[in-house]
């Protein structure tokens, strides 16, 4: 099914009757949710999957012999060859689930990073990562004696492609661990690039996808990376899962993390062994009910197409720009060439929390503060921004609602 | 339940020869002399076999296993040691996709002619396809059998 | 609310009523579902907290300075409290959410185990664990030289008292890890007795209370352990969601586990400092949704009631074992003073999986195999056993179903 | 929005004497010379207070701070150093723990009589209870203030 014929003209109004949330109302005026970066609205398809399940199909997966058993297992199982699909991945066997995208990140530095990696060795970030992409590599850092080494970004909020490369040439990074979109610029970074130089120095390459997969269509073999990671909550499916992609030679490679009921082959008390990846890296009964949650998000997703979401939200992006553009006493943070639907402001005069508040009071959710990525602050000499994030659902009325917002935030602030 | 009850709701599964073949295997023994052998195990459900094969030169002589297990993963390995006898590699691996195809699926419309004989014998097994989590019971021995003929020692059907 | 005024008899019709999937039909017959060990079905109140969520009020939380993340964060953070007061925990600081059981236990053995434990030291635990808690300290043992013991069970499935002292007396032992109830034998494990022998030597104490908290008032006060898991599923809450109690100090010598957002204090690249606990073992965007779900799970026990649920399940029990004392060619495993509502067997000349399939022929689902705990079948010279788990939906007719569908088993294979 | 717009719903939050103090604090200056000091963080928004006390005897002399913080943070910070004044630690801890209260409920029904002035001082402040993320904004100056008096050096608001 694709619902439009036309990518430019997604049916918002009709997107919207898929997200019982989106009439409710805020201290009394409408709700306009424009913190969809931090956590998507879930659709009817979602909600209705998980307590369908609950209803009418549910018991634990992989080990039961009996008809409920059986049948959530393959309804659970399914969502790996979804997302094998969504992310063009060469086998189901490659997506292992994880909790979000944190949990992915910490699987790679512990299981990659222990396992593989040898001290001496370098992992590499940028400098727009989230928290989530920092402190499990300084955890390691500390552990393991692996280098960490941070690219910066220039002023624009891009990748500093030159500085990237110098800090492969030495051959000592075995990781490569970079954002695909930044939370807080909204920046996409040049991810074919990015393979391919790391690749050319030795270096493998991990991508954060929490925000990318949300706006991009992602497909693993043309980006030819080893490791992408994203989380479903934002992808409008259920908290509680997310997944981490990897190439199947390298997860071979990897030891487990967890261990427990479920990754094991055989158990005695001197040595247990394995089973096959991705259930290697999945110990205790999963996220049965999320997985099934997420499948439904997947296919709803997928329904509406990438290439519709893009436009919509690339035209929501160019709306915004410019009304802001046109405001005075509002700074826009970072202006890459390739940015997906998140923009990142500061208002002359108002901290960012009484920005948010002040919105908040007229019924808009702006996210304030440092976004999980205190270091990006600092690299602009900030401590908070003010943010607005776009979904499918956002229309352009609730950006005007937003210039709206600000207008009157000024004023009150003078 | 009485004595009188047929049982015809349990014998889509456990078709007779099931039952007979799980119950008295003609080949579960240990080859005195072989030429191959692996062992399979299905660590979901901990069942285990050993199979060694005695070939009688490119073909397959005799087969004898050694099973932990269930009636379906027995009487399966003993029905592979009927039907495998006189076969070479290649021949085995067909009747072994063959067979793979029956028991996830019920049936198998595209079987080679040369191999019909064969999966008449099989066919009993076909019920597994209703009970996912059965198939492998079904398919351990033939995974074993494969492992055997490519020379590696174990294989985990997972 | 109290529904019952005598524990003796819980309205199990009324009960049932709250679980739509009980009325499905498998293969064509009534289910009866005697598989809640391995996950237990959901009452109305947990499918309808989790759509109401997804609904009308759901955004992320802890970051969120507007409307729908301040009351999805106060809906969430309650299920800390209700879990602090189910177990009479201290402090809700105490309570630590997690995926299940098995990151719990893995979460111990990482931080416990690694940060305050040291190499020489070593991890008790019993003839009779779950996977989950036996894998994730052989991984110690292997990392980080921490020796592993195993106090053995008695033929009547018992945790062999004097055997389990004198592994204690060195004094090397740092850590007890055991099961409070066993998912195989239904033995119900000496709390109080184990704390006060370990502590007298010095030694801490987890439970893996999986099992037992469905079926037992948990007490973490009374019973006086360091740390108690239990894992939300089987409680009749949501998948992806579990507890990991500890007693507050040690939960603060501890280092933290995952790294990422939430659990930070400030992050720099040479540094970052961590939050205070809970959070600081909590990384990344939690299970939201699942916390309220299980909020609504803790809920609808409580308002049955302990009591209720133990004698029902105590009637249940009895008449099981009585029932199947009276059948030839059935032998059930263990037989412990305390118990709950889970009881293993197996069939004379029946594999355990051919018992589980003819009786899911016949709409019964019981679960067969190892139940991860392989050791513990080795124990009993067994590679497997069938097993029937009982809920508080489970009727004294789905026991008599149950031996009749055994009766016809018998007879199959003669 | 015009001019003529009265913002009255953004004032339940913001009252004027907020506005005020938020934009022009009478007392964020770092003291010359002081006897205590800590220093305040809100990790989960990044705001940070670092406050300096100099005593006159048993009781507060003068209190000065530097913040980096909201509209709240700030102008709660600056009523704090109009309030504190003159008080020993035990008083300080009173109005403390009168304020968390006003700041959570939005009032503070059993204020002793002797806070009731330094309450109607701190009152504008009470609209945080109905933005409960704000509420750590309005107390982290008086945490950072009570781990001064302590001679704790750095408290975290979670
Ligand atoms: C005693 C016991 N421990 C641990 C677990 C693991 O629970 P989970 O799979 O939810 O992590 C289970 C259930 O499978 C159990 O019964
Ligand atoms: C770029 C990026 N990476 C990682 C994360 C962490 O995702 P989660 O909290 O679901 O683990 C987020 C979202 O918070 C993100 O935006």
């Amino acid at each position: 099914m694709n619902i439009m014929t036309n990518p430019a003209a997604l049916d918002v109004d009709r997107i919207r009757r898929d997200f019982p949330i989106l009439t409710q109302t805020v201290r009394g005026k409408k709700l306009v949710f424009l913190d969809t970066a931090a956590s998507a609205q879930k659709p009817r398809a979602v909600i209705d999957a998980m307590a369908v399940a609950m209803q009418t199909q549910y018991a634990n997966v992989h080990r039961g012999l009996h008809w409920m058993s059986e049948r959530t297992t393959e309804a659970y199982e399914s969502t790996r060859d979804a997302v094998a699909e969504l992310m063009n991945a060469n086998d189901r066997s490659e997506v292992v689930f994880v909790r979000n995208s944190t949990e992915a990140i910490n699987l790679l530095a512990h299981s990659y990073g222990r396992g593989v990696l040898k001290p001496g060795q370098a992992v590499l970030i940028s400098g727009m990562e989230h928290h989530s992409n920092i402190v499990p590599w300084q955890l390691l850092r500390d552990a393991h004696g692996i280098e960490l080494r941070v690219a910066p970004i220039t002023d624009a909020g891009e990748l500093d492609m030159t500085a990237f490369e110098s800090l492969l040439e030495d051959g000592k990074v075995g990781l490569v661990a970079i954002t695909h979109m930044s939370n807080v610029l909204g920046s996409v970074t040049p991810a074919e690039r990015i393979v391919s130089i790391a690749h050319a120095y030795g270096a493998k390459v991990m991508f954060d996808g929490s925000q990318a997969i949300v706006h991009r269509k992602v497909d693993v073999c043309a980006l030819g990376c080893d490791f992408y990671c994203w989380t479903g909550h934002k992808l409008y499916g259920p908290t509680g899962i997310g997944v981490l992609w990897g190439k199947r030679d390298l997860l071979e490679r990897m030891p487990p993390f967890l261990g427990g009921g479920d990754m094991i082959s055989s158990v005695t008390y001197e040595q247990s062994t394995w089973a096959a990846v991705p259930h290697k890296f999945e110990a205790g009964t999963p996220a049965i009910l999320e997985g099934i949650g997420l499948k439904a998000a997947i296919g709803y997703v997928r329904a509406i197409g990438y290439d519709v979401m893009e436009a919509h939200e690339a035209s929501l992006v160019e709306h915004a720009l410019s009304r802001l553009a046109g405001m005075d006493g509002i700074r826009v943070l970072g202006n890459a060439q390739q940015r997906g639907g998140v923009i990142s402001f500061i208002v002359d005069k108002a901290h960012a929390h009484d920005v948010a508040t002040l919105l908040d009071r007229q019924g808009i959710a702006v996210r304030a503060g440092h976004h999980c990525a205190e270091p990006l602050m600092h690299r602009f000499n900030l401590d908070s921004t003010a943010r607005a994030s776009f979904g499918i659902y956002t229309t352009h009325a609730e950006v005007d609602a937003l210039v709206d917002g600000l207008v009157r935030v000024r004023e009150f602030f003078q | 339940m009485t004595q009188a009850d047929n049982f015809a709701d349990l014998r889509d599964l456990y078709q007779e020869v099931i039952l007979d073949h799980g119950r008295r295997p003609r080949h579960a023994r240990r080859l005195e002399s072989f030429d191959r052998n692996a062992r399979g195990d299905n660590p979901m459900c901990g069942d285990r076999i050993q199979i060694w094969v005695k070939m009688s030169g490119e073909k397959i002589g005799n087969v004898g296993f050694e099973a932990r297990g269930c009636a379906i993963s027995v009487a399966s390995a003993d029905l592979l040691a009927e039907t495998v006898q006189g076969r070479n590699k290649d021949d085995t691996k067909a009747l072994f996709e063959a067979f793979c195809t029956l028991a996830r699926t019920g049936t198998c419309p595209s079987c080679k002619s040369e191999l019909i004989e064969s999966m008449k014998v099989l066919a009993p097994l076909s019920g597994v396809h209703e009970f996912p989590s059965r198939v492998k019971c079904a398919t351990l021995a033939w995974h074993a059998l494969i492992a055997a003929l490519d020379g590696s020692k174990e294989v985990s059907s997972e």
